[in-house]
């Protein structure tokens, strides 16, 4: 299938027709925020910035239920408790509309970790498989956006299945998997026509108002041979605060743990969101932490997104460039500063 | 000689026997200040102040017990030094203070209404008591009364409650604080407040940004939300979680908070959290007749008693 | 678990262990019947309660909750009421913005001899909830429509 | 000073008759001590003894009412009255009307209702508290030096004490400093705040005989040449009875029985005709000569 | 966990509004119940060997006893499961007999509520911990605090035990009211006659250690270690060197000084010795009144001296005393009967307390037994006592009865006849009260043989008539006023908290009643008990006491620091607070309202941390309620026990149901 106009007025009747069938994720203004909520009909649907939180939870929620649990008693016996387990799957079909080229593709991250050829999570396939990304490609950079230095671009298609272009009056949408194209299929669309000029256009603009990228190929091994300069990350971390804003808003931030929780016979083993800017995230049981202080643990995220996981996934790196780390950021940490600066110190230091 | 300055130079002063110095500068766009640790007078060159030093500073000083430190603080900032010292959790002789007197800052959050996005700022000056600001190609100019911070307009502490050194003119004026927005707030039926707290929490992160943001919650990487031992709380997330953690965030507060707003201005998803310690401020001045981090040689008042209470009215069960 | 169904509703009580909880057991031992839907939790002291105690009750569903200790200056540890009176206080204050009806809760002293004096803090504190009603809950429906609602244009 | 004392003033209906001559001295000596006096316009019957047996609501209405026209004085700081019976009614009603449903129904029986009531005092407190027995003593021009006298208080003045607020109710002593200020040669009075029979005079006369009488003649055995009291009715029950006590008793009693304030009046040297001395039914002439030769003896 | 559940019927007080079988059954549902069953009496001999059995045969690691209050059988059954090997912390105990049973008409809604308080206890036992006791030495030292009857007895019971004793007093010589009293009730015998070889006892007894003249400043430590610091306040005598010879005091120039022994209706030397008998017999000096001292004149006594004893530079001294036990025998005081301005407040001379008359009727007394009007010297004809004076009335704040005051009015109404044979007494009073052992008989004496006029009412007024007085009062009984006209008026003042009661008290870290009394563990079952471990009550300090009831419990006090020292080792209760040394901040907030000062902040690898000293913890849990990050827990309330319980009751649900 070819592009396709889609009028911004009909853009509701097309998420009516989604909703019926999928569970349909638009942005949605609550409070100060933007966040991915159900489509409700006459809602107003903020597609004119990034949203203040990535759909991650689309796909990866803030908190899962792994299986839930019950004790069950032999009546004969009643000191003989047995447990009997039902795992949980979600797998209700969803789709996101309105995301961002970078929110779809933080998902990449994340399959390259639990799906892969020596781990494969099933909660996590299980939506994934089951939820499709209608993206919205980004006309005009934000100040925090660095999408481009991390390999995509503001019209990235991977990691979706329809790429919506904004132009004009609408939308030039193009398929990028077969999945997408179906969802097409029941769009009330036109023919692009010069649309599709105009659409390209915007990518071009969009890509040249990015500016050019840093090199920063070297960072891996420069991250590396930072590892033991504490000074370093002292300095850089001195004013984070170590909360864990920049990795829940993160679209590659898939860390968890997990918990049980019990009310009378029943309960369930949960799987919540975590970070490694927790001091409690390397806690271990003897009561040693390896990353007693913020500097090793900001380490860790940096050195993580831009070393550490490259280092085993073919150089990919674990950051799409969001920019929400640091606008949300409230003492305005600065990731990319960090990774210049690591950069820059290092070749120095050489 | 300008505020800044006169700063820089007092700062450079004092710096040999500092081992680090908090201040603000740029931060990574022209709206934005960041914290800035200066080592170095290089460092000092970077200082700037005005209206975006929205970060309380204070936050920093216990994560760096033992080193002698440097601050620069404005008047709400200066609660919380105090506060600290107060309940010794600071040592006098390891702080230094940089005072300033302070007519404002801004809240972020307002401009972006008024700009509807912070994303493509270009510029931002400030000129007498506006903000010049181009963002996305076009160019506004906001009166700072009306993007100023709500603390700041009921401000009554505008300069360093305390300093070693304190740089510029004092400003005279000080409001009063009626707690007009508490009131108003809870004027609002109990399913009206319900309703607002359900839906505030449901976005909530559980991300600890206004706990950590806190200068007064020194407890951080023990704090009873993410702990078994004691299990006060379960990860899941449902609003009922979430919204206790801020009634447990309120109440360790209590007698304690000195209303800088961190909380609610680290909040990345724009949860109103300083409301209830506000309602708590509110009680504790009426009930105890005490403001947190004003003196440094006070009780807090949950912390002690008084054998006949004056204001408290037991109801005769 | 939930209470009884029909008619009880679920109340909570604190009792110090000196004061209030003997004081119950006053009224007990004198037969003073009293409503049954409190359910009393036993305490060394009321400086023992947490006011985040309450809170958990009253955030996960009690209709009602009753903190009782010794009468002012006769606490069994001396302090330990007048620092339970001051945060207590400050607790039934702060239910004001939370959108839970303040008077769910209340904190009352009655010494161990006092066994009429509960009996009728017993009665006057669960006819009050029963006028009350069941407190609101949130439940998964509630948030649903919740969200619903949220989604209208502003 | 900043300003002189001034109060709204509620005469009771005694001092339009049977104590004309307290009511006059009164207000003579407040003005000469520059306590500044407003008469409650339009003021009515307190309610007495009889009302508040009755119907504590009507009984405080009554005096509810004077409260209120007192509220539409301005610049007075409370409401001033020499008889102790009133001064009961009124301080009982504005503290009964601390509990807002009480006022509330008081209220609801007045045409204007009381905002705020005003403290009330009795003329003797104002002396005592706002001039004081200091600047009196300045004041003196003719001190009643060499005169022996009883202070009588009554047994209302000062009860009860949670509600009349004022000096020590089994021991008061502030008619007693008054009248040494005045250079008066206060007696040791162990009866100061018994009752004197009151308003019994009529259906018991025998009791006002025999509790009048006795004060009578403990005031006598204390070397009492005269009384002072802060009554009406108290005065009169030593005053216009004693003769009658005195046939009862058969005891030959010539006590005369001042109102405080005609004994501060004559030591302020104030025009006799204010104080009314012709009105005592027993003649203090001789008590007052008597006083006079002693200090002139002794001088 | 395994835990067992026993429902009690007791007999039918349980089981008659309550469905027990179907509590059993309900809460054997429980995921960590392995037992749960009903049983006739729980606390029984077969009921608790039921519970053991059950222990052994369900191999149970916790046991739930629903019955009646734990204020009652928790102890009982603590023992009965140690008994069955577990540790005593793995039990609770749901209370449905007066919380449940006997309070509830409805037995449906009575057997859920049980369910529900059996299920609370349950879930509070899955988070119990065992704990156990620690051990610690004892310093078998007692203190006696006081010197009166009271102490006195406890002392001497104490050093005949074996035990060394520090008997402080506050004033100059040890006796106290006793030793002021001319005879004693009901058998009229001297007073000095019986306490005086008593305290000539404690005088010569090598195991005690007298400090007269001297009192407590400070207490620290707890139970088995205390460490009392005592103020000897100066006396300007060397008593090591005074040997009691009484010259001083004979031309001592100062004679107007204060004479508190003779209740201050006589003036004595500014160098004086209390009374012939006191012990110390010592002499000490009046600075107020002593003329070396005030105007730097005089210094007779020190001339003449014969051992040079006189110090006037001499200063308070502070000893350390370290004591196992503490006991409290402080008295009383008299009330201070001016404040009843209707017998006169205080201004007529001839109306006095009865503690002044006992002065007046001494032989030893300043009227050397010859009973005179203060006023002017003259017999009494008609004397005249009026009966709770500070007593019963609660215009003064003073509703209790004195209790000993109707034995004493009396006493002193037959002395009065005895002394005077043509006197005539009245007695004014509310109930006579006099219920102890030949107690209404010599009331009764009072007014058969001694023509006492007893005149059942309360006095209104008192006030002088010529030299006489009048009393006037209600006679109840015949419906009238009467008027008496008294010589001389003695009022029976009643008895208050000594002085400073209240101070000592808090240094002793005990409570006390608003009247100032010492609260005793128990009214009834542990009456010379205290709720801080190791301190004990003795005589009038915990309310009003006559003699025979003073010794008693002087004796009882003794008798419990001997039982208490008969173990060379204390445990203490493990119930007390702990502190996870990985979580504590070291903000040091619980140290700030520790009740107890239980709490030390400690260096742990150069970081301040709070540290909990175990014996004195008194287990209140205000640090556990105050620390935010809920490092110190008090053990066995700890938070999560307590969450256990509330989320037993009201838990949100989980967000998936296993459905």
């Amino acid at each position: 299938m070819a592009a396709k106009y889609l009028k911004k007025e009909n853009l509701v009747s097309w998420l009516q027709t989604l909703a019926k069938e999928r569970l349909t994720l638009v942005p949605r203004r609550e409070g100060d925020a933007v966040v991915f909520r159900p489509f409700a009909p006459g809602q107003d649907i903020p597609l004119d910035q990034q949203a203040t939180t990535p759909p991650k939870a689309a796909v990866f929620p803030q908190c899962e239920p792994l299986l839930a649990f019950k004790y069950a008693k032999d009546p004969e016996n009643p000191g003989k408790v047995g447990v009997q387990v039902k795992e949980k799957l979600g797998d209700t079909p969803s789709v996101v509309v309105g995301c961002r080229p970078c929110d779809a593709r933080g998902f990449l991250t994340f399959d390259r970790v639990y799906d892969s050829d020596r781990a494969s999570d099933l909660n996590y396939l299980t939506r994934r498989r089951n939820t499709l990304f209608a993206t919205l490609a980004c006309d005009e950079p934000a100040s925090t956006c660095f999408c481009n230095w991390v390999g995509s671009g503001p019209a990235d298609a991977e990691g979706s299945d329809i790429l919506m272009v904004p132009v004009e009056g609408g939308f030039v949408l193009e398929p990028v998997t077969e999945a997408g194209e179906k969802l097409m299929e029941q769009a009330p669309l036109e023919d692009a026509g010069d649309k599709a000029a105009l659409a390209e256009a915007v990518k071009e603009n969009a890509a040249k108002a990015l500016g050019e990228a840093p090199d920063l190929s070297q960072a891996r091994e420069k991250l590396l041979s930072l590892f033991d300069n504490m000074d370093f990350w002292e300095g850089v971390s001195a004013k984070c605060i170590s909360c864990g804003a920049c990795t829940y808003l993160c679209p590659t931030c898939y860390c968890f743990n997990i918990t049980d929780e019990q009310s009378g016979a029943e309960g369930v083993r949960l799987r919540t969101w975590d970070n490694c800017m927790s001091y409690l995230f390397t806690m271990e049981a003897s009561g040693h932490n390896p990353r007693p202080t913020k500097a090793h643990r900001l380490k860790n995220r940096v050195g993580h997104k831009f070393s550490y996981y490259p280092d085993i996934h073919d150089g990919h790196i674990a950051c799409c460039g969001c920019g929400r780390c640091i606008k949300s950021c409230p003492s305005s940490v600065d990731i990319r500063q960090i990774v210049l600066q690591a950069i820059a110190a290092s070749a120095a230091s050489e | 000689m300008e505020l800044l300055d006169q700063l820089k130079e007092k700062i450079k002063e004092r710096l040999p026997e500092l081992d680090v110095v908090i201040g603000w500068e740029q931060g990574f766009d022209p709206l934005h200040a960041t914290p800035l640790f200066m080592r170095t007078e290089e460092d000092v060159d970077r200082l700037v102040f005005s209206p975006l030093c929205v970060h309380n500073l204070a936050s920093h000083l216990t994560g760096l017990k033992g080193k002698k430190v440097g601050i620069v603080v404005k008047g709400c900032d200066s609660r919380s030094v105090v506060e600290l010292l107060q309940e010794k959790l600071l040592v006098r002789e390891d702080v230094t203070v940089f005072g300033l007197p302070c007519t404002g800052v801004v809240s972020l959050k307002k401009i972006k209404h008024a700009l509807g996005g912070l994303d493509k700022v270009a510029s931002a000056e400030f000129n007498g008591n506006e903000l010049k600001v181009s963002a996305a190609g076009a160019a506004r100019v906001l009166p700072l009364n009306e993007i100023a911070a709500d603390k700041c307009g009921r401000c009554q502490y505008h300069n360093a409650l305390l300093s070693d050194v304190f740089v510029g003119a004092p400003v005279e004026a000080a409001a009063e604080d009626n707690y007009a927005d508490v009131e108003a707030f809870q004027a609002k039926s109990p399913q009206e407040q319900a309703a607002y707290w359900r839906d505030a929490m449901q976005r909530c992160l559980r991300c600890y940004a206004c706990r950590n943001a806190c200068p007064m919650c020194v407890c951080r990487d023990h704090c009873v939300a993410q702990s078994r031992e004691p299990h006060w709380m379960t990860q899941q997330d449902t609003v009922q979680e979430k919204w206790f953690f801020q009634m447990i965030h309120a109440l360790h507060l209590a007698g304690r908070c000195t209303e800088c707003g961190e909380c609610e201005r680290a909040c990345p998803v724009g949860i109103p959290l300083l409301l209830l310690k506000r309602k708590i401020n509110k009680e504790i001045k009426e009930l105890f007749d005490y403001q947190a981090g004003t003196k440094i040689d006070a009780t807090p008042p949950l912390l002690s008693f008084k054998v006949e209470e004056e204001n408290i009215n037991e109801r005769g069960w | 678990m939930s209470a009884a169904p029909g008619n009880e509703l679920r109340i909570i009580g604190f009792l110090c262990n000196w004061c209030s909880y003997g004081g119950a057991d006053t009224a007990g031992v004198g037969r003073m019947t009293q409503p049954t839907d409190l359910r009393i939790i036993r305490v060394p002291c009321s400086g023992r309660i947490d006011p985040l105690f309450v809170l958990k009750a009253l955030v996960n569903g009690a209709d009602g909750v009753l903190v009782s200790g010794c009468h002012p200056r006769d606490c069994h540890y001396a302090e330990g009421n007048f620092y339970a009176r001051r945060r207590l206080e400050v607790l039934k204050r702060f239910l004001q913005v939370l959108g839970i009806d303040e008077r769910r809760f209340e904190y009352t002293w009655v010494s161990a001899s006092e066994g009429q004096r509960w009996q009728e803090v017993v009665q006057k504190f669960t006819e009050r909830i029963h006028e009350l009603g069941p407190a609101p809950k949130i439940t998964p429906d509630q948030m649903a429509m919740a969200e619903t609602m949220a989604a209208q244009p502003r | 000073m900043s300003s002189s004392p001034t109060y709204a003033y509620y005469p009771g209906c005694s001092g339009q008759g049977t104590s004309l001559e307290y009511e006059t001295s009164s207000r003579a000596v407040c003005e000469a001590l520059g306590v500044v006096l407003h008469d409650i316009p339009d003021w009515s019957c307190c309610g007495s003894t009889p009302a508040h047996t009755v119907d504590h609501v009507l009984s405080a209405a009554l005096s509810a009412r004077n409260l209120a026209q007192a509220e539409t004085l301005t610049g007075v700081e409370g409401i001033a009255t020499p008889c102790p019976s009133c001064l009961t009614n009124l301080k009982t009603a504005g503290r009964r009307m601390l509990d807002p449903q009480f006022k509330e129904r008081v209220n609801s029986l007045l045409d204007t209702p009381v905002k705020q009531p005003l403290p009330a005092k009795s003329v003797l407190q104002v002396l005592f508290e706002d001039v004081g027995p200091a600047a009196l003593k300045e004041r003196v021009v003719k001190p009643l030096a060499g005169l022996k006298v009883a202070p009588y208080y009554g047994c209302i003045l000062n009860r009860p004490p949670e509600v009349m607020e004022f000096d020590d109710c089994e021991n008061p002593i502030a008619m007693d400093r008054l009248l040494e200020a005045l250079g008066a040669e206060v007696v040791p009075f162990p009866l100061k705040v018994e009752c004197c029979g009151a308003s019994f005079g009529m259906p018991r006369k025998d009791m006002v005989m025999r509790l009048s009488g006795k004060l009578l003649d403990v005031a006598e055995d204390n070397g009492a040449m005269a009384m002072a009291t802060a009554c009406p009715l108290c005065q009169m029950n030593l005053d216009l009875r004693q003769s009658q006590i005195n046939a009862t008793s058969g005891k030959q009693h010539n006590m005369p029985v001042f109102y405080y304030t005609q004994l501060i009046g004559l030591a302020l040297g104030l025009d006799k005709r204010l104080l009314g001395l012709n009105k005592l039914c027993v003649n203090p002439k001789a008590a007052l000569q008597a006083a006079e030769q002693a200090t002139a003896g002794a001088a | 966990m395994k835990i067992g559940v026993f429902i009690c019927h007791c007999g039918s007080n349980i089981a008659g509004t309550v469905d027990v079988a179907k509590v059993a059954e309900e809460v054997g549902k429980l995921p960590d119940v392995a037992y749960s069953t009903d049983t006739m009496y729980a606390c029984s001999e077969p009921g608790q060997e039921g519970i053991i059995q059950a222990i052994k045969d369900h191999n149970l690691d916790g046991v739930v006893v629903a019955s009646c209050t734990p204020r009652m059988h928790e102890p009982t059954f603590r023992r009965t499961v140690e008994r069955a090997g577990l540790n005593r912390y793995m039990f609770e105990m749901a209370n449905i007999r007066e919380h449940v049973s006997w309070i509830g008409k409805d037995k449906e809604s009575n057997t859920q509520k049980a369910v529900d308080l059996a299920s609370i206890a349950v879930a509070k036992l899955t988070q119990d911990r065992p704990l156990i006791a620690k051990k610690f030495g004892v310093n078998k030292r007692v203190m006696v605090i006081g010197g009166g009857v009271a102490g006195i007895q406890a002392a001497l019971d104490c050093a005949d035990g074996g035990l060394e004793v520090v008997l402080v007093e506050k004033t100059a010589t040890i006796g106290g009211k006793m030793a002021k009293l001319d005879k004693t009730f009901p058998t009229v015998d001297c007073s000095s006659c019986i306490l005086g070889p008593k305290m000539v006892d404690v005088a010569q007894h090598p195991n005690i250690t007298l400090y007269a003249n001297a009192e407590v400043d400070s207490v620290k430590g707890y139970v088995g270690n205390f460490e009392v610091a005592v103020k000897k306040k100066a006396t300007y005598v060397d008593w090591t060197a005074c040997t009691g010879c009484g010259l001083c005091t004979e031309k001592c120039p100062s004679k107007k000084a204060t004479d508190y022994f003779n209740e201050k209706i006589a003036t004595t030397t500014a160098i004086s010795i209390a009374f012939p008998q006191a012990i110390p017999k010592k002499a000490s000096i009046d600075p107020e009144y002593c003329i070396k001292i005030t105007k730097d004149k005089c210094g007779v006594c020190e001339k003449l001296c014969p051992t040079k004893a006189i110090r006037y530079d001499m200063q308070d001294e502070t000893v350390i005393e370290p004591v196992g036990a503490i006991i409290a025998a402080t008295g009383y005081d008299l009330f201070d009967y001016t404040r009843y301005g209707e017998y006169g407040g205080g201004r007529y001379p001839d109306v006095i307390t009865s503690l002044q008359y006992e002065r007046i009727l001494s032989a030893s007394g300043p009227m050397a037994g010859h009973i005179k009007r203060p006023s002017d010297g003259k017999e009494p004809k008609n004397v005249v006592f009026v009966q709770c004076v500070g007593s019963r009335d609660k215009s003064v704040d003073r509703p209790y009865c004195s209790g000993f005051c109707c034995m004493y009015t009396a006493k002193q109404a037959i002395q009065t006849k005895d002394h005077l044979p043509d006197s005539q007494t009245y007695v004014f009073y509310m109930d006579i009260r006099a219920p102890g052992k030949m107690y209404d008989e010599f009331t009764r004496r009072a007014m058969e043989e001694y023509g006492a006029r007893y005149i059942r009412g309360r006095v209104a007024m008192i006030y002088p008539k010529g030299d006489k007085y009048i009393v006037r009062g209600a006679d109840t009984l015949a419906g009238t006023q009467v008027e008496v006209e008294a010589d001389l008026v003695v009022l029976a003042v009643g008895a208050e908290a000594a002085k400073g009661a209240s101070n000592l008290a808090e240094k002793l870290r005990i409570s006390y009643d608003k009247y100032g009394f010492y609260m005793e563990s128990h009214v009834k079952l542990r009456p010379v008990e205290t709720n801080t471990a190791g301190v004990f009550l003795a005589g009038s300090c915990q309310g009003p006491k006559d003699i025979p009831s003073s010794v008693a419990q002087g004796s009882a006090a003794a008798s419990k620091v001997l039982g208490l020292f008969s173990k060379d080792e204390l445990e203490s209760d493990p119930q007390v607070a702990s502190v996870d040394i990985k979580r504590c901040v070291g903000c040091g907030k619980c140290i700030e309202t520790c009740p107890f000062g239980a709490i030390e902040e400690t260096d742990f690898r150069g970081e301040p941390k709070a540290n909990v000293i175990e014996t004195v913890c008194q287990g209140c849990g205000v640090c556990t309620s105050t620390c935010p990050q809920g490092a110190i827990q008090l053990q066995h309330f700890t938070d999560n026990q307590i969450l256990a319980e509330v989320n037993a009751l009201c838990q949100q649900p989980l967000v998936t149901s296993f459905e």
